[in-house]
């Protein structure tokens, strides 16, 4: 086994997936040539050709519409979104196309489709470059979102989204882009979609997260156990849609306590339904109410201003505090 | 300072005058064929003016007459295989059924039945777009596909002047340019998008010179006339099959009814204009008096024509009211591939709902 | 005063405004010479003339793009998307720009900019026409979102609208343009933007709707009185975004028991949200976790089938008899 | 078939060849503002140059630099009224520090400061927009408002060759010409999009013959000769404000630089095409030639104004980094024009957090 990061491993599933699978394509902006902005794509387009490794115009509805029209017909496309903020340009064919034509064609057509885009805060990107946009979709039947936070789990999602009947969105966290490096089997395996993975277990508190904030409630989780002897349990929900309640329920009910966290703005964002589905779920073991630690009410602010702004260790901690104190 | 201002215009291709007189070269097309596409020119408007008469009568829903646009759709659609991939709008019922989707999945469309958008095994009907030209771009992506899998087949975008002004019209013709993908834009140019008049939808005199923004070779038809499509609709799909890249066709025609049953186009449109196309350029008695010219037709096979497409209309409508009514937790099923838990409890408990329910009935 | 039904009241709004300040102008297909699909400003264009009145070309991003920079320099524009399905067409325009122009000019330049869209199911119409899409818009800050589900709140909240220096998202619900005539003031009031109203006092439990759906929650109330002798309070949240929290957590903290019911599918709805807040600052004061009563997680159904998919009085009524048992 | 096949080419049009001796009509200058211009063009090369240093060092953030686009940019904004309407993208920062927003406001927002978007007070500059393309809507709305106002200003929008493969481009395009709005749209053909080259972008030679798709007028212009885009865009504008119509320019030109601090163009740019742009085609030597030729410019003034630009670049620097840091609770400020309770609670908590943290520190 070879230590990947999250981009290699994305890399590697993008490679073995071509390799496998004649039907599988890539497309997108800069995707070729130059292998990627993240350079998730380095050299599949030499190695692969450039039918297979499409260097499109500038037009996210076009680089998605056209997807699905190449799915439908038989290929396999990944199509590439070049920061998940664009993806809006994309809404119609993603909300209203992609996840609907199963539906519409009452079962005749399918779209197995993924859609990659990096997101998430943390890095100094220009504005609109680091938004968190995963609720939105969780909104939409028909479609899948799922968020690694490692790079075991980024090839065996991203292998899963390949071989998937229907449109995934794969939205990878940049800031974990080279964060660092995992074990990561060389061959082709997959992570299942809709399956939370207990990262730590732990009986106080159960701390939820996915992709970028994993790492964040990770280590909160082990302050709080150093620190304060907290002992809390760690779920990374891998999925968003569609979610594994059962796996978030079992876990309240053992630690009756729950604080999940996102950076994408509070109102309306994937923790409201987390906290809406244990409180519907969990209600008799809950002793305090599901706190949220997200990203504040206003767009994403500036470099200067962004660290103060996003969940951070010390903010999940005392959310942490504060849910014990009840 | 030499700029790009107006572009040197191109006539409207047309093969048959508007009293149905030859003007120009007939395609290579059989006595057969030919009388072929006339029936069903004649059954589709048939077929056009019972469903609005359905919806009157409250047995079908919405429905979207394309009465006038029949030598558009049916000219063109029989320059296609039939495994060649059709994407259309909502107005394209005549060439789509004249293209093998049966009357009664229409009917069963129009009435709300999760059914009425399949395709039958042998084609490659897309279901219905609503959402203005997002069906575009899943033909550039159909043909795309075509291409990388060595098919044959070619793949075909139906839409109307209203759906130029959308960003994905715009969209798929780039892309379809730059990657010379096997496609055919058919535009149906009749001139109201709902209310909107064509000279209020765009500043061009014609939709076709839109292709010189991309590259592309636009053509310009008359709708009107059945041959005229054929031919510009045989050669743009002919191009496609070798891989001389997408076309851009722009037939003139005209929506003789409302945009939709639910709207009254006395409120915006001109009645003499509407007269004007109604009672001298019809495409059906235009395409017959060509026919009758050449003797391929006469005034008692269309008798005969009119009542056995008459017979044809009422036994799909018989057919499509006959047909099972939809089992509603089906709305579970088509969501993804595999139900997921949640989903499946959510089904499970509409299912004991629905049961409850007809307890109590 | 005059009773109008909910579309007139909405006429009355745009032709009092237009009256009043030159700079508002309307603008969308179909809404000049036609006076809207759904006749909303029938007679406008000939009382105010082309230029306020204006039939756009077909293209939602550019009807709101436009309207962004006509608010940006001097005007109050109202933007209508004909049905509020197709305007994911625009969601670039509303979300990145209209509503983060504020924000990113750091208060220099402002998008008092009204968007109007009919939206809700129940009428039998062909698809993406009955979708009910607010949850997407309360994910995003420097959004308003209102609708309203009476005459008289329907012109108050457009005048507000019209009035505001925000973006307002402006939903009616096309089931109940016709649905009922109520009085209106001829003159010109507003109905304060973020103020939920309490349609009718109880003292059992809270049942939360938001224009289509608080007949049926009104009318669950009076048959569940009736019936049961069950007393609901029954609250109509008229904003979406920002949303009157003080009053939902008001009324729980009295009731203790908690419905919450929409159109849209129930995955990241609104629904989420308002559970959420609840048991965030109602805790202790729930018997019973906030129920939902919603669309299921399927894209909307077909015409034949929407009836038994949509809320009704029916699942309420069952839904606070579930609730009430706890 | 008569065919919509490729239009009749327009020249590109040129006043200085590019060894800056005279080809073409010199618009009508003083020898002042000729000068002016070109002064600008040196302050604005070598600020931009400077930023590339300054993020090297980690002292500002991810930035796009605009070397080998001065003269498109400064030509073109010198045939702007002060009141005019001005949308850019992020690299047209040489025009609009021409304009007047200041260099150290240019370098707050790279430094990622909530006030680096700040137009001065007299100036109708919009902050840069990220979002390819969807600028274009903004101007055409802005030029709307000025016509319904009844104002004198115009509305222009800057974005590059990629941008018009958006749908917000043709939206606008077509919107612009249908009302036909007071707006200039002006394209910097620099070739590339990041790594995609100009014919992977699209599948015509030009982008103004797109003009042709909307019935507006479209101009093909050397974007390296700062009078012949001078002389284009003051055509464009002035027909604008006489209420003849939006325009189309395409103004040639080449990035010379990455596409941004975080890019390297080597990955896919051929290195002799980019040497004979550096080379021989520099807007900047090309024009100060020209200047020289005419005893407007020399030797001396060049070495004299050198050093004065890179004063004046310096002062802006030290300024932007003596600028006082922001507030972050700033942040809740912006987002409505009164803040609404939720989000006034959440600022709340938010500056407690933050008292707290400065307790810490
Ligand atoms: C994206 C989108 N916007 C608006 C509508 C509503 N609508 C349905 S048909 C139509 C007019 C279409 O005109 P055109 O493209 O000319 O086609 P025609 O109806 O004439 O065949 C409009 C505005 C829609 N279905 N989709
Ligand atoms: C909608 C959208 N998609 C993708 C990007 C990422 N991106 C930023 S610049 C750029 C290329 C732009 O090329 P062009 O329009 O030619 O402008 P230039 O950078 O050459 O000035 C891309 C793809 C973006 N900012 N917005
Ligand atoms: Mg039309
Ligand atoms: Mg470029």
């Amino acid at each position: 086994m070879k230590e990947l990061t999250v981009i290699q491993a994305i890399h590697d599933a993008m490679r073995l997936a071509m390799e496998r699978d004649e039907r599988v394509m890539l497309l997108g902006e800069d995707v070729g040539k130059n292998g990627g902005v993240f350079r998730a794509s380095e050299g599949l387009q030499e190695r692969f050709g450039e039918h297979r490794v499409v260097d499109t115009p500038l037009a996210e509805s076009a680089i998605v519409g056209t997807a699905v029209g190449l799915a439908v017909a038989g290929m396999r496309p990944i199509a590439e979104i070049q920061f998940l903020g664009f993806i809006y340009e994309a809404m119609d064919q993603i909300a209203s196309q992609a996840a609907r034509i199963r539906f519409r064609s009452y079962g005749q057509y399918t779209v197995p489709l993924v859609i990659r885009a990096p997101y998430g805060g943390g890095v100094r990107t220009p504005e609109l470059h680091s938004d968190s946009l995963e609720a939105l979709f969780l909104h939409t039947p028909g479609l899948k979102v799922v968020t690694p936070s490692n790079p075991y789990d980024a090839k065996g999602l991203l292998l899963a989204a390949i071989e998937d009947p229907d449109p995934v969105l794969f939205f990878e966290p940049l800031k974990l882009y080279r964060a660092f490096r995992a074990e990561v089997p060389e061959d082709w395996y997959t992570v299942p979609i809709g399956k939370a993975r207990v990262v730590a277990e732990g009986t106080d508190v159960t701390l939820i997260g996915w992709g970028p904030t994993v790492p964040v409630i990770a280590q909160a989780a082990k302050r709080l156990d150093e620190e304060r002897g907290y002992s809390c349990e760690v779920i990374d929900l891998r999925t968003i849609s569609p979610m594994d309640t059962d796996a978030i329920v079992a876990s309240v009910e053992k630690t009756g306590r729950a604080v999940v966290v996102h950076e994408a703005v509070l109102s309306g964002g994937v923790g409201a339904e987390v906290a809406a589905r244990i409180q519907e779920r969990a209600f008799f073991s809950l002793e305090a109410p599901v706190v949220r630690v997200t990203g504040y009410d206003t767009p994403y602010p500036v470099p200067s201003i962004e660290d103060v702004w996003l969940p951070d260790v010390e903010r999940v901690m005392a959310a942490v505090e504060e849910t014990m104190r009840i | 300072m030499k700029t790009y201002a107006a572009c040197e215009p191109v006539p409207v291709y047309r093969v048959l005058a508007e009293d149905g007189s030859l003007v120009g070269e007939a395609p290579d097309l059989s006595g057969e064929r030919l009388v072929e596409l006339y029936r069903w020119m004649v059954l589709t408007r048939i077929f056009d003016q019972r469903a609005l008469n359905l919806q009157r009568q409250g047995r079908i829903g919405t429905y979207a007459p394309f009465s006038g646009q029949e030598a558009a759709q049916i000219g063109s659609f029989a320059a296609l295989d039939p495994q060649d991939w059709v994407f259309t709008s909502y107005r394209e019922l005549a060439g789509v059924m004249f293209h093998g989707f049966p009357m009664e999945t229409a009917l069963l469309y129009t009435m709300g039945h999760p059914e009425g958008t399949k395709s039958p095994a042998d084609r490659r009907i897309f279901p219905v777009q609503i959402v203005i030209a997002a069906q575009l771009l899943h033909a550039v992506g159909a043909g795309w596909a075509c291409r990388l899998r060595g098919e044959r087949s070619i793949a075909t975008a139906y839409f109307g002047d209203g759906a130029t002004s959308q960003g994905d019209f715009h969209e798929a013709m780039n892309f379809a340019a730059v990657f010379r993908i096997p496609v055919v834009f058919f535009c149906q140019n009749n001139f109201w998008a709902i209310s909107v008049p064509f000279t209020k939808q765009m500043a061009t005199p014609t939709v076709a010179q839109k292709a010189l923004a991309y590259g592309m070779e636009g053509v310009l038809v008359d709708g009107n006339d059945v041959l005229a499509v054929y031919a510009a609709m045989k050669r743009a799909v002919d191009r496609a099959r070798a891989g001389e890249g997408p076309t851009l066709i722009e037939a003139v025609t005209y929506r003789l009814g409302p945009h939709t049953t639910a709207d009254d186009p006395t409120r915006y449109r001109d009645e003499a204009e509407w007269r004007k196309w109604r009672d001298e350029r019809d495409p059906i008695p235009r395409f017959r008096k060509f026919l009758e010219t050449r003797g391929l037709w006469s005034e008692e096979e269309e008798r005969h024509w009119q009542e056995e497409a008459k017979r044809r209309v009422e036994e799909a409508v018989v057919r499509a009211e006959s047909y099972p009514k939809p089992n509603p937790a089906s709305v579970f099923d088509h969501v993804y591939g595999t139900v997921p838990p949640d989903l499946a409890r959510q089904k499970a408990a509409f299912e004991r709902r629905m049961n409850r329910r007809e307890g109590r009935e």
